[in-house]
C-alpha cells in the first residue's frame, strides 16, 4: 500500500505549505523541520482533520482527498498522545480496538499492563505516549502518522521509546510518516528522511545521503553541518578545485563552473587533526572549546582567515590529542567530506531566525 | 549599587503596603454590601412565622408556577441551545461573531424591553399573539407566556456557558477520536460531551436560576400566573415588605442551592 | 478489512448528516426566537412619531435618572471591585473561594430578592435607613435608593469580569517585572493593568448595562425617581404598549451600543 | 560575590524540594534535570516569586529570605522569554535599563539592533530569547537565573546562542545559575554542573567529572552513559577486579568490597573496537544499528550474555570499520573508562518515568 500526496497545497494566513508531493510506501518517512515549518500541517491534511486548498492524497490508490478523517484508515499519534483524559489507560485503547484480545496484547507489546488501569491523566509522559501508540494501533491503522511524539519527554526515556519504535513502526507494514524537529531522532526511525522548511519540501533521501549531501544551506544547517563556507571555482592543472580565501581545496566541485561562487560544507565530525602539512590541511589557534558530555567541539580560526571551522572529538580522542584552547593545530579537511551545495544564497537557519 | 537600589526598594514597599491595605479595605467594604442584607433577611423575620406561612396559597401556587415555568424553560433552552453551543465553539464560519453577538443581545437587554419586543410579537394585538389566543392558547397572562419571557431572558446563559465548555474540550480529542475511525456522533457522545459536561451543568443551573428569578420580561407579558418574583412585588405593594419575606427566603435558598451546585458538580464559570 | 470499515462509514455518515442538520436547525429557532421580537419593535412602530416622543418629559427625566445613577453605580462597582476582582485573580489564600461565592451570589439572586434584602437594611423601617432619612437623605424613594440596588445587582459583573482578565495575564510577566526591580505597584501600571484592560473594559461596560436595565430591585427600593425600565412598566400599565416603546427602543440601543464596545474596545467575555 | 543556598526546602502537593546546599561564586553553574525535578522551583526560591519552607537564601552576605523578589538584585531569564507582549523590543530593554544609552549598548552586544522597534508579540523564538537576555543585564543583576532559556528554539538557532552565551555568562562576573533538561547545553555552558532529580540534589562538580564519575545509576543514565550493568567484586592475584555474568573485567573498584554486587556503567563514546583479544574485550553480534546523522549507535551483545552493549562511533569511524548489522565484532572495554558507581539500587530514569 502506497500513501501518496501530490500537488498539495495549503495556506493559513501568511504561512503557505507545498506545493508538497511524497510517496510513502510500506516504510517509515521521517519529516524533518523547524517549528512553525508546516510539518504538522501536512499530517492534518493527509489525515483529514485539515482540508488542503489543492492536490490530491490517496492511500493504496483510494482518493482520500475529501473524505471524513474517520473513513480513511489514517490514525494519527499526537505529540502530547491526546488520550482521552477521563478514561483510564485501557478504555483508551479498547475504544479504537475490536476486542479485549486485542487490548492485552497490546499492551503485552508496549509494556503498559501496569498501567492499564489506571486514569489516563494520571500517567507519566512516557506513560502516556505508549498508552497512545497502542491505542493507534489498536485501531488497524492502514497508515501510521506520528506528529513529534517524542517531543516532550525526559532524554533517557525518549532515548529507550525511540530505539523501540524503529523495529515497532518497521513491522507495522503500512506507509509511517514520523514528523520531528529533532535531526537525531528523524535520522535513527526513517527509512527516508524528509526536509521541510517554511513549507516547502527541501530534500528527500535516505538519512546517510541528506547527511552527506544536503541539498540546499538551510538543510546543512538544520542537519548539524556547521561548516558552512563560500569559496570560487578554480581552474587546476589537473581540474576544478575550491579556492577559500586563498586557500585551494580539493573537492568534487559537480555541476558548478569555473568563476562561479558556490557554499561547501563539511560536518564537523569528518574534520580530523592532521599530524603533518597535505593537501586540504588549514593551521590555526583554537578560539572555542566545548564541552557536550558525549564529544568536543573546538572552533580553530585558520591563520589569516576569520571563519572559524568546527571540529568535533569523542572525549577519547580529544583526550589523546591533550588539547587546550589557543593551543595551535593543523586541521585536516578531507576532500571526500567537502560537499559543494551550489550557487550563493542568505543561509538564514543560523542568524535570529526570521517568523 | 546597592544602597542606590535599598533606598528606591524601601519607596516601593511602603507604597506597595498602603496600597494593598486601600484595596484589601475596598474589596472587603463591597463584600460586607453583598453580604450584610442577605443575613439582615434572615434577622428581620423570626423563622417559625416564615415557616408558617409557607402553606399559604398564594405561596405555594407562585412556587408551583415558577419551578413548572422555569423548568420548561430550562428544558427549552437547553435542548435548542447547546447544538447553537456546540457551533459556536467549533465552526470556523465568518458567521460565528454575528451569531455569538444575537445571542449575547438579549443578556445585554434590560429585561422590561425584553418584556415589551416580545409583546410586539406575542402580545393579543400582534398577528401571532391574536391568532393563538383566538385558537385557546394565550400567550399573554398565560404559563405559557411565562415561559416565553423566561425562555428569552435565560436561554442565553446556557448558550454562552455550553460554548465556553465545549472550547475548553481540546479539539486534538476530537481530532484523535475521528483519526481512530471514529464518526463524528460517537466522538461527541464519547469524547466531547463527558468532558464539557461539568461546563454545560453549569449553564443550565445558571439559567434555571435565572428562569427562577425574570421579574422585567415576566412583568409585561404575564402578570397573571403570578411567579414567585411577581408574587413577591404584589405582596410588596399590596401588603407591606413583611408579606413578601416568606417567597424571598425560598427565592433566596434556591439561589444558594445553585451557587452550591455550581461550586460542587458543576464548573463555576466565574471561578 | 476496507469492506467492514466502509460499511460502518457510511452509516455513520448518514446519521452524522442528520444530527448536524437537527443541530442547526435548533440553534436557528433559537436564534430567530432572539431576533425576530427585537426587529419587530421597529416594525411596530413609526420611526417619526418615536422621534417625536423623545422629548416628552417622562422620556427625558427618566433617561437623566438612569445615566446618573449607572453612572455613579458603575464608578463605586469598578473602584471598589478592581482591587477585590485582582485579589481573587491572584491570592493564594483559601478564602478566595468563599469570597467568590459572596461575589457570584448577588449574580443569581433574584433582583426582586435582593431588593427586600435591600430593604431589610436600607427600608425606612431599618436602623440605618431610618437614621439616613431622619439626616435628610432617604435612601429609598430616592437616587441613593437607585444606585444602591443598582450597585447590589450590577458591580459583581465588574468583579468577575475583571478577575477572568487578570487571570489571563501571565502571572511569569508579572514575575518577570517584579524581578527587574520593580516594585507591586509599578508592575501592576505598567504590566498588569494595560493587559488586563480590554477585559477591564468589558466588565464596566457589562456592569453599566445591567445598572441601565436594572428593574427588580430598584422596583422594591425606589419606585421614585424613576429609571428608564421602571418608566416603561409605569408608561405600559397606565397608557399601554405604545407608550412604553420611546422608552424601549432608547433603551435597545444602548444594549446594542454595550454589545458593540463588548465586541471592538474591550474583550467579549463570551467570546 | 557569592549565591548562598543553605538547607533550603520546599514541598508542594506530594512533591517535596530539598534540602538544597549551593554556594555559587562569580561562575556558572548548570542545574541539570528532567522535567518536574524542582529546577524551576529552585530558581523560584532564589528569586523569590515562590516562598521556601525552610532554609536561607543569601548573595554577597546579604540575607534575602523573606524580601520580596524586586529587591534581591536577582534577575530571571524565562523559558518564553516573558517578554512584555504590549510594548517594543525597545520598550521591554528600557523597562529595565538605566539609560537610552545602555538599551543601545545591550541592543549592539546581542545583535537586535533590526527588530528593536517590533513589538515584542511579533518576535520569533530566537529573536525573543535575544531581547529577553538584554533585558536581564538592563537590570544590572547581582545574579542571573536562567530558565531553560533555549528549551523551545530550532536546532540551529539553539546551537548558535549558546555558544554566544558561554562567553557573554562568564563575562558578568556574577553568580549565574543556567537550569535546563539538555545534558549537552549543561555541559556547555556550565563552569559546574549540578543535576537534581524529584527535588534532590544527587551531584554537583565539574562537567568532566559528573560525566566520567557520575555519583547514582540516575546520573548516569541522565548524562547518556547507556551502558550501565551489575557485577560482583571478586578478588584476583593483584587485587580486586569485577566478575561480569562470569567474565572478568579490570577496573577500578574504589571502596567496594570482595562479595559486593555493585553497578558499573561506561559510555559508549569510550568503548572501542579491538582488533584482537585482550583483557577486558567481549565478542558479540551487532543487534541493532542506529545513524544519528552525527553519529552511530552499535548495540552488540556478548557471546552468552543478554545486556547489549552499545558503541558510539563517529561516521568516519563507522565507515572505515565497515560494519553491518548482524556482523560480529569485538568491543574493547577500557578499565580505566568503567566507573564503578555503588551498591544496587533501582535505576528508574530509563523505564517508564514514574510520576
Amino acid at each position: 500500500m502506497t500513501l501518496v500526496v501530490d500537488g498539495m497545497r495549503r495556506s493559513h494566513g501568511a504561512f503557505e505549505l507545498g506545493p508538497i508531493d511524497l510517496a510513502v510506501d510500506e516504510e517509515v518517512l521521517s519529516v524533518l523541520g523547524p517549528s512553525g515549518c508546516g510539518k504538522t500541517t501536512l499530517l492534518s491534511t493527509i489525515a483529514g482533520t485539515v482540508t488542503p486548498d489543492a492536490g490530491t492524497i490517496s492511500l493504496g490508490g483510494l482518493d482520500l482527498t475529501g473524505r471524513p478523517p474517520e473513513k480513511r484508515g489514517t490514525v494519527l499519534v499526537f505529540q502530547d498522545g491526546a488520550l482521552f483524559p477521563h478514561m483510564t489507560a485501557r478504555e483508551n485503547v479498547a475504544y479504537a480496538a475490536s476486542s479485549e484480545k486485542r487490548v492485552e496484547e497490546l499492551a503485552d507489546a508496549l509494556e503498559i499492563d501496569a498501567v492499564l488501569d489506571q486514569r489516563a491523566d494520571t500517567l507519566s509522559g512516557g506513560e502516556r505516549q505508549r498508552v497512545a501508540l497502542a491505542r493507534s494501533l489498536a485501531a488497524d491503522p492502514d497508515a501510521l502518522l506520528l506528529d513529534e511524539p517524542l517531543a516532550n519527554l525526559d532524554a533517557p526515556i525518549k532515548r529507550r521509546l525511540r530505539d523501540e519504535l524503529r523495529p515497532l513502526l518497521a513491522s507495522l507494514d503500512v506507509p509511517v510518516i514520523y514528523v520531528t524537529h529533532d535531526q537525531r531522532e528523524a535520522t535513527a526511525i526513517g527509512d527516508r528522511l524528509a526536509v521541510i522548511a517554511d513549507g516547502e519540501l527541501l530534500q528527500l533521501d535516505t538519512p546517510d545521503e541528506v547527511f552527506a549531501h544536503p541539498a540546499t544551506p538551510f538543510v546543512a544547517s538544520f542537519t548539524g553541518s556547521t561548516n558552512l563556507f563560500r569559496g570560487a571555482v578554480v581552474e587546476t592543472g589537473t581540474g576544478r578545485a575550491l579556492d577559500w580565501n586563498g586557500r585551494r581545496l580539493d573537492a568534487a566541485i559537480g555541476g558548478a563552473t569555473v568563476g562561479e561562487t558556490v557554499q561547501f560544507c563539511i560536518r564537523p565530525e569528518y574534520v580530523t587533526l592532521a599530524a603533518d602539512e597535505t593537501r586540504n590541511s588549514v593551521e590555526g589557534a583554537i578560539t572555542r572549546r566545548v564541552f557536550e558530555g558525549d564529544g568536543y567541539l573546538l572552533d580553530v580560526v585558520p591563520d589569516g582567515g576569520d571563519e572559524a571551522v568546527r571540529l568535533a572529538l569523542s572525549p577519547p580522542a580529544y583526550e589523546r590529542a591533550g588539547l587546550d584552547e589557543r593551543d595551535r593545530v593543523r586541521l585536516a579537511l578531507p576532500a571526500d567530506a567537502i560537499h559543494v551545495i551550489g550557487g550563493v544564497e542568505e543561509c538564514s537557519a543560523i542568524g535570529p531566525a526570521r517568523r | 549599587m546597592a544602597t542606590r537600589t535599598d533606598a528606591a526598594r524601601s519607596r516601593t514597599t511602603l507604597f506597595g503596603f498602603d496600597w494593598l491595605t486601600v484595596a484589601l479595605v475596598l474589596g472587603g467594604v463591597l463584600c460586607l454590601y453583598y453580604l450584610t442584607p442577605l443575613v439582615s433577611l434572615f434577622l428581620s423575620v423570626p423563622p417559625g412565622e416564615i415557616l408558617a406561612r409557607m402553606t399559604d396559597s398564594t405561596v405555594v401556587d407562585a412556587a408551583t408556577t415558577s419551578l413548572l415555568s422555569a423548568s420548561i424553560s430550562t428544558t427549552v433552552a437547553t435542548v435548542f441551545g447547546l447544538p447553537l453551543a456546540y457551533w459556536l465553539a467549533r465552526s470556523e464560519s465568518g458567521w460565528t461573531n454575528a451569531v455569538l453577538g444575537v445571542v449575547v443581545l438579549p443578556l445585554v437587554l434590560p429585561p422590561t424591553v425584553g418584556g415589551i419586543v416580545l409583546l410586539t410579537v406575542f402580545g393579543p394585538g400582534a398577528p401571532i399573539g391574536a391568532a393563538a389566543a383566538s385558537a385557546g392558547v394565550p400567550l399573554t397572562r398565560s404559563l405559557a407566556g411565562v415561559v416565553l419571557a423566561q425562555t428569552f431572558v435565560a436561554s442565553p446563559f446556557v448558550v454562552v456557558t455550553a460554548k465556553a465548555a465545549f472550547e475548553g474540550v481540546d479539539r486534538t480529542l476530537e481530532h484523535a477520536s475521528r483519526s481512530l475511525g471514529k464518526g463524528r456522533w460517537t466522538t461527541a457522545r464519547n469524547v466531547t460531551l463527558p468532558l464539557a459536561m461539568p461546563g454545560i451543568a453549569a449553564g443550565v443551573t445558571l439559567t434555571f436560576a435565572r428562569a427562577m428569578g425574570e421579574f422585567g420580561a415576566t412583568m409585561m407579558l404575564s402578570y397573571y400566573p403570578r411567579t414567585m418574583p411577581v408574587q413577591i412585588w404584589v405582596s410588596f405593594i399590596e401588603l407591606g415588605l413583611d408579606n413578601a419575606y416568606p417567597i424571598a427566603v425560598l427565592l433566596l435558598l434556591i439561589s444558594v442551592a445553585a451557587l452550591a451546585i455550581l461550586n460542587t458538580v458543576a464548573a463555576n464559570p466565574w471561578q
